[in-house]
């Protein structure tokens, strides 16, 4: 049924706009009658997400004859898992509105923006046109924003007006340089098809290194790739929590996708002349964000500076220019999606129960307040720091495994330098989780040593102050709970049999480098 | 016959001059005379090219009396302007024109 | 084939541990007793499904390499298959980790009575079981790796258990930071030698990697994991988590020192032994990290005011004595003198932290004045501790004296033939035979020390003394100048005397409260750990193990015994006379001080490393705010420019319109120029 | 070198003569009659060209309207008589503004000479008659739309020099602020 290709964006869409035009109107619809509509919404995206992803269906018209335009939109093995992953959260992320809708704007408009985000970057993940391809990734910005500048954290508003210009600046200069990247693309292969770019083009290596080289840097700002990464961690301290869930699970994976879809394939020669470049930057960027991490004090911004560390697998993975790197980097994705949707769904909900996530400040265990968050927030953590079992680990170690065989045509010494480095990247990964997990898991309430340094060498108040009292707040109950549940158990279901996310990708990524025999 | 070189190089000087008079001059008046000048450069480039090139239809000569013309309207409304603005602020001096009274 | 269907009892040794470790957490809520019967019964099905795989193994029957999740799809010519290998070592082992850890099952139900989280420390017994399982079967680098990460993981929570105490969050944090800080040369190794053979089986690299024309590579590649393995097992430099993680509970100790983590080390190098027989830079650097290790350990163990880790040092020793029997193999030779050590090891050492566990509770602590004349009040353990206790100094006819001496005459017999690595290794055998029998001793006359009086005084004062150096690495991740301005070891959350005091009464209270001995099946468990270390040197004559016990060297192994009873003896001497029986009380104030903190090592990790990575750590961050500044300002740059250019644009018209002209004629210029 | 080239050549540097002087003069008076000189002697060259009539409309208009008008408004802003450096730019920029003129100067010529060349043609300005013909024949619409502009700009004209001074200042100041 090709129908559900266009459901499975369009409907998300359209709600979104609907239920965004309906708070204008004059009579505002209620909050239930909204939380039903974008629920309805997401559930039927999902749905058809999933029937696409189940049968495959090729939907290929003619659209814009003019600039050669096609609305051409499949799913294959690469894009399969990422719309799975899409459509499951945005079902999540509404599901989740009904437990912490944050103010700042009516209902309408913040379901509106989550539709918008998930309709459009599925219709990304979706599109097989490279023009369609940017317009799909173009939609989903300025709901971001929206979602940043108007329902973020209440307590900073300066704050929060600049993380999110900062944010649609830095992205929207990415898109420029990634239109500009297409369009040479485009016109100096003669097709914007990318199922016919996917096979290769036959373009003189000059060429590709520098079509190559403006779209990485476009794609790397929306990834992010160090040193291009400053804007992420300024938009998810400050974001809501569902904004947080969709960057770092979605906007992020579309930047990967990109380099996929634009760079690998299409580009081989050019990739392999950047790809040093680029496995040394991520590189960087993981010992970059691991060493953050370790004396970061807010936890939302650890968590986002994790995610650029992350990330830096996943470019290394690429970067290593063999099947099995873009295997390690494809599942790389997934699982850091679905982690890091766990991490800052419990973060968030954290936060707002705590009023803020300085972890300086003393709190009680939190295994003992709230046991549930408190268990996801150990998968989430342990999963962060690569253990097998959970989904972050296969990313990670395969990433090494391609970067230390990196392709022949690669400096085969730097590459294993970089592995080596990478590795001592996981551990760093290991100190910061652990040292959220000592400071909040089993807190540090008992002695009162976790004081912030200013107050070091004040007396310490008396154990019954209101400072140190215990603050006993529920648990995660309901939607929260469901979210946290489906999240957690999806890491451990991905993290104990990796074969099936594996397989899916397997077979396009050996047609890329099929196409690709020099 | 004629060199078609001299009047060319009188409509380049005309107009010239007329740059000059707008940018150099600070009196509104003044500026008012080297926008005429630089119309007049005009108007003696459509006359030239009327009348040594083929112009059944008289273009050139049509087109230089409907820029009088034109001129003319323009500068009875701009002198009108400058002495309002002369009335309003007591000078018209273009170098302190948008400038915060 | 008697295999039923696709089912393999390898499988299930490993399925039946995590089931406990998953079942316990999603099914159980309130109830010990259920979280109990999970327990148990997933220990002994596992213990079940073991023995049958040892009987399969027996008759031929098992199936050599059975999958698991399927091979991973990597999109090339690489191969995940990610099986696992059956051979008779690995399935012995398995069948003791197994027994091993129904052991603590059992016990840890009576040891943990009262604790609320019980539940919790169940399943993460289950599940760190069956990472260790995985590890012994595992017939690829990649499940290897799989098991020994997730050991490191349940070895961070078990030490951690009970985390209302700073320190015993520190161990725990400790531990997993510095085993993982080993693994980062262990992955690029096992990583280093995959790639080469381009495929993750163990068989394909042995193969791949024995044909010569690599041997840099192959040593890089040992060395590497050797590195790895010193950190999982707790060799020189990377001993020093081992005894901080004594913060665990007894039963936790028992399971990382006696069957699992510690122990994973020597599983892992005995896989690989063939490689590692080739590659003499590699045999070197293991030879002088073991003979380091077990004689330093050796020196620690007998300095320990804690009898706990006293054993916890006893087990690096021996630990190292398993690797210095992998270091000394010939080429062409089985690693079965290491893998018997390491069998009659996990039963004693279990044994041992056992017993001491079941005393800690009666007396309530482990430190030497609470232990000192323990077994005297409360005989019902001394059998086992007896025999534990002789095992572990290696007094025929005892297990630990068979596999010990087995070692020992092998590698005088390498030595005289001339191997440089053997000698080096025969000379730290000798030493560490000759201190482990010193602190086997001085324990055993501690534990059966006759005067009891003065004691209730001493232990309040020496309770604490004990303590992890209380340098907390976290702090340091906190704050940096506080730390440095206070210097490593004040602490300002010392322990009054009077929270000492409430802490003895409520321990005693709890010991009250709990039935005196575990139950009727941690009982029988117990007596078959002390039966199987009695016996256990008989597994020698067994098939199964290939090693050469028929012409060993009498007179060398009269000699070891010989030195062994020399020592015994002056440890007697030295205790004469001493409060507790103490003999390491004659030992100067300093040394030992010295000695209850590894020697410092502590020290060394926070000053070579924490301090420098956090101090990197700052400035990276520091750098990236500069970085983050300086994309704000190329904003307010951009916005003061157009400011600029704006006023210069306002200031005069006249000024504005020759400017303008100006442009307009350039371009004009440039236009006619370059058309 | 033909007799229109001399005559041309003639008026044309009258022209041009007077016209630089009509810009640069620092008699503000001066600078009108300068200009009307100028603008004879354009009309002087158009009569050289053929084209009699618009020499006549330029007189006619130009130099009989326009510039009265401009001594007029000059009277009206109340101009000094006599030498004044008041209506000058600085020094720098009459400099600056005297290179941007040459270069124009320079541009315009080497444009328009190099594209329509040196020839020496014949001038054919033709009848006044066929003249008036096309006038009222071809170009008729466009014409009457100019008689309504210069209505237009005459009740405009008008319009602004009959406000009163407060209104004056109040849309002066309204757009200012």
């Amino acid at each position: 049924m090709v129908a559900s290709l266009l459901i499975a964006p369009l409907v998300p869409i359209l709600a979104g706009i609907a239920l965004i035009a309906g708070d204008r109107a004059s009579r505002v619809p209620g909050r239930h009658t909204t939380y039903a509509i974008a629920l309805c919404a997401a559930v039927i995206g999902a749905l058809a997400t999933g029937y696409a992803v189940f049968a495959r269906p090729v939907l290929n018209v003619q659209w814009v004859p003019a600039i050669g335009m096609r609305l051409h939109l499949s799913v294959d093995g690469i894009s399969a898992p990422l719309l799975v992953l899409t459509a499951v959260l945005g079902f999540l992320v509404v599901l989740h509105g009904r437990h912490e809708q944050p103010g700042g704007g009516t209902p309408g408009t913040y379901f509106g923006c989550l539709l918008l985000v998930t309709g459009g970057a599925l219709a990304t993940f979706l599109a097989q046109d490279a023009i369609s391809f940017f317009l799909a990734f173009e939609l989903v910005l300025v709901p971001m924003w929206v979602l940043i500048h108007r329902f973020g954290d209440p307590h900073q508003p300066a704050e929060r007006a600049r993380a999110a210009a900062m944010f649609i600046l830095y992205t929207v200069l990415g898109s420029t340089l990634m239109l500009v990247g297409i369009l040479a693309l485009v016109f100096a292969s003669g097709t914007s098809d990318l199922v016919a770019l996917g096979h290769g083009t036959h373009l003189s290596q000059g060429t590709q290194t520098a079509i190559a080289a403006v779209l990485l840097i476009g794609l790397a700002i929306k990834v992010p790739m160090w040193p291009l990464h400053s804007w992420l961690p300024r938009a998810h301290t400050v974001a809501p929590t569902a904004g947080s869930v969709l960057l770092a699970a979605v906007l992020l994976k579309m930047g990967t996708y990109g380099i996929v879809r634009l760079v690998v394939a299409p580009l081989p020669l050019g990739m392999a002349r950047l790809a040093p470049v680029v496995g040394t930057l991520a590189v960087v960027g993981i010992l970059w964000g691991g060493l953050v991490c370790l004396v970061e004090r807010s936890l939302k911004r650890l968590i986002a500076w994790s995610s650029v560390a992350h990330m830096g697998f996943v470019m290394l993975g690429i970067a290593s220019g063999t099947a099995l790197g873009l295997q390690a980097a494809l599942f790389g994705n997934i699982a850091h999606g679905v982690i890091s949707a766990l991490l800052f769904t419990v973060v968030g909900g954290l936060k707002q129960r705590w009023g803020g996530d300085d972890l300086h400040v003393v709190r009680d265990a939190l295994r003992d307040v709230s046991p549930r968050l408190g268990f996801a927030l150990v998968v989430g953590f342990a999963a962060s720091l690569g253990l097998p079992g959970l989904a972050g680990f296969w990313g990670e170690v395969l990433a090494m495994f391609s970067a230390w065989g990196a392709a022949d045509d690669q400096p085969g010494g730097w590459f294993k330098g970089l592995a080596a480095a990478a590795a001592v990247g996981t551990v760093l990964a290991a100190g910061y989780s652990l040292r959220v997990l000592r400071l909040v898991w089993v807190g540090g309430a008992d002695k009162a040593n976790h004081v912030h340094p200013a107050h070091a060498g004040e007396p310490l108040p008396a154990a019954n102050s209101p400072a140190t009292t215990v603050q006993r707040f529920a648990d995660a109950h309901g939607p929260e709970w469901i979210v946290v549940g489906i999240l957690v158990a999806a890491v451990v279901a991905i993290g104990v049999d990796p074969v099936p996310v594996l397989h899916t990708t397997d077979a396009a990524v050996a047609r890329i480098f099929a196409g690709v025999t020099r | 016959m004629i060199h078609l070189s001299l009047p060319l190089a009188l409509v380049a000087a005309l107009f010239g001059i007329g740059l000059y008079g707008v940018v150099a001059r600070r009196n509104a008046v003044l500026v008012l005379i080297g926008v005429e000048l630089m119309l007049s450069a005009a108007g003696l480039l459509f006359v030239t090219a009327g009348t040594t090139m083929h112009d059944p239809m008289r273009g050139g000569q049509v087109l230089t009396i409907f820029l009088i013309t034109i001129a003319a309207a323009e500068i009875s409304v701009a002198l009108a302007v400058v002495v309002a603005v002369f009335r309003a602020r007591g000078d018209i001096d273009m170098a302190r024109a948008g400038e915060d009274e | 084939m008697i295999t039923t269907g696709s089912i393999q009892p390898s499988l299930l040794v490993v399925a039946f541990p995590a089931a406990v470790g998953v079942l316990t957490l999603l099914l159980v809520r309130r109830s010990r007793r259920a979280a109990y019967a999970i327990a148990a019964l997933g220990g002994l099905l596992g213990l079940l499904s073991a023995v049958w795989l040892l009987s399969q193994q027996m008759t031929g029957d098992a199936a050599p390499s059975p999958r698991t999740i399927g091979a991973l799809p990597t999109g090339g010519s690489f191969a995940m298959p990610l099986h696992l290998q059956i051979d008779a070592l690995t399935v012995i082992v398995a069948t003791a980790v197994a027994l091993v850890s129904l052991v603590i099952q059992l016990f840890t139900r009576w040891y943990l009575a009262d604790d609320p989280r019980y539940r919790v420390f169940a399943a993460t017994v289950g599940l760190f079981t069956a990472a260790m399982q995985l590890v012994v079967l595992s017939g690829d680098v990649l499940l290897i790796i799989v098991g020994w990460e997730l050991m490191g993981w349940c070895s961070y929570l078990l030490i951690g258990h009970e985390s209302d105490r700073e320190k015993a969050r520190r161990a725990a944090y400790k531990a997993f930071l510095v085993t993982r800080f080993a693994d980062a040369p262990f992955f690029i190794g096992l990583i280093a030698l995959a790639v080469g053979a381009h495929s993750t089986s163990i068989p394909a690299i042995i193969a791949h990697w024995s044909t010569p024309g690599h041997a840099t590579a192959l040593s890089a590649a040992l060395i590497c994991v050797i590195c790895g393995v010193a950190g999982k097992s707790a060799q020189v430099p990377f001993q020093d988590w081992l005894p901080d993680a004594m913060e665990g509970p007894t039963p936790a100790s028992a399971l990382i020192h006696a069957a699992t983590m510690v122990a994973a080390g020597t599983v892992v190098l005995s896989r690989i032994v063939p490689l590692l027989e080739q590659s003499d830079p590699a045999r070197y650097v293991l030879v002088v990290v073991a003979s380091i290790s077990t004689v330093l350990a050796g020196v620690l163990a007998f300095l320990q005011n804690d009898l706990k880790r006293l054993l916890a040092w006893s087990t690096v020793s021996q630990v190292g004595l398993m690797l210095l029997a992998l270091s000394i193999l010939p080429p062409g030779a089985t690693p079965d003198l290491a893998i018997m050590h390491l069998l009659s090891h996990a039963m004693f050492k279990a044994l041992l932290f056992l017993a001491i566990g079941w005393l800690s509770v009666l007396v309530g602590g482990t430190v030497v004045p609470r232990m000192s004349g323990a077994l005297r009040r409360h005989p019902s353990a001394d059998t086992m501790m007896a025999v534990g206790l002789l095992a572990l100094a290696g007094v025929p006819p005892l297990s630990g004296f068979v596999s010990k001496d087995l070692i020992v005459d092998e590698a005088a017999h390498r030595g005289a033939a001339g191997d440089g690595v053997a000698r080096i290794g025969f000379v730290a055998i000798v030493v560490m035979v000759a201190l482990t029998a010193a602190y086997c001793m001085r324990a055993w006359l501690i534990l059966d020390h006759r005067t009891i009086a003065e004691r209730r005084q001493a232990a309040q004062t020496i309770e604490d003394s004990h303590a992890v150096q209380e340098v907390g690495i976290l702090e340091m991740l906190e704050t940096s100048a506080p730390v440095d301005a206070r210097g490593h070891e004040i602490r300002p959350v010392e322990p009054g005397p009077e929270a000492a005091v409430d802490e003895l009464e409520v321990e005693e209270a709890e010991a009250a409260r709990r039935p005196p001995r575990p139950g009727r099946s941690a009982r029988w468990g117990l007596a078959t750990l002390t039966l199987l270390s009695v016996v256990g040197g008989g597994l020698a004559l067994a098939p199964v193990i290939d090693v050469d016990w028929s012409n060993v060297n009498g007179w060398l192994i009269a000699a070891t015994l010989l030195l062994m009873a020399a020592v015994a003896l002056l440890v007697r001497v030295m205790s004469l006379g001493t409060i507790f029986g103490d003999a390491a009380a004659r030992v100067p104030q300093a040394v030992r001080n010295s000695g209850l903190r590894g020697f410092g090592a502590d020290t060394a990790y926070v000053n070579l490393v924490g301090r420098p990575v956090l101090a990197l750590a700052r400035s990276v961050a520091a750098l990236d705010d500069l970085l983050d500044r300086g994309v704000r300002d190329l904003a307010s740059d951009a916005w003061s420019l157009s400011l600029r250019g704006l006023a210069a644009h306002n200031r005069r018209p006249t000024t504005g319109l020759l400017a303008l002209t100006t442009g307009l004629v350039v371009v004009g210029v440039l236009g006619v120029a370059l058309w | 070198m033909t007799t229109h080239d001399v005559f041309f050549t003639i008026v044309g540097v009258i022209c041009a003569a007077s016209a630089l002087l009509s810009v640069t003069t620092k008699h503000l008076v001066h600078a009108a009659l300068w200009l009307m000189v100028a603008l004879v002697a354009l009309s002087g060259c158009y009569l050289v060209l053929g084209a009699e009539l618009v020499a006549l409309v330029n007189l006619l208009i130009y130099v009989g309207a326009i510039v009265v008008l401009v001594l007029f408004a000059l009277m009206l802003t109340r101009a000094p008589i006599g030498r004044s450096h008041e209506h000058d730019t600085s020094l720098a920029q009459r400099a600056a503004s005297m290179v941007l003129c040459a270069a124009t100067t320079a541009l315009l010529a080497a444009v328009l000479i190099s594209g329509l060349g040196n020839n020496a043609v014949r001038v054919s300005a033709g009848s006044t008659h066929t003249l008036s013909v096309q006038l009222f024949g071809t170009w008729v619409w466009p014409f009457e739309m100019l008689s309504l502009l210069l209505v237009a700009a005459l009740v405009g004209a008008l319009a602004v020099s009959r406000l009163p001074n407060a209104a004056i200042a109040r849309t002066e100041s309204g757009e200012g602020s």
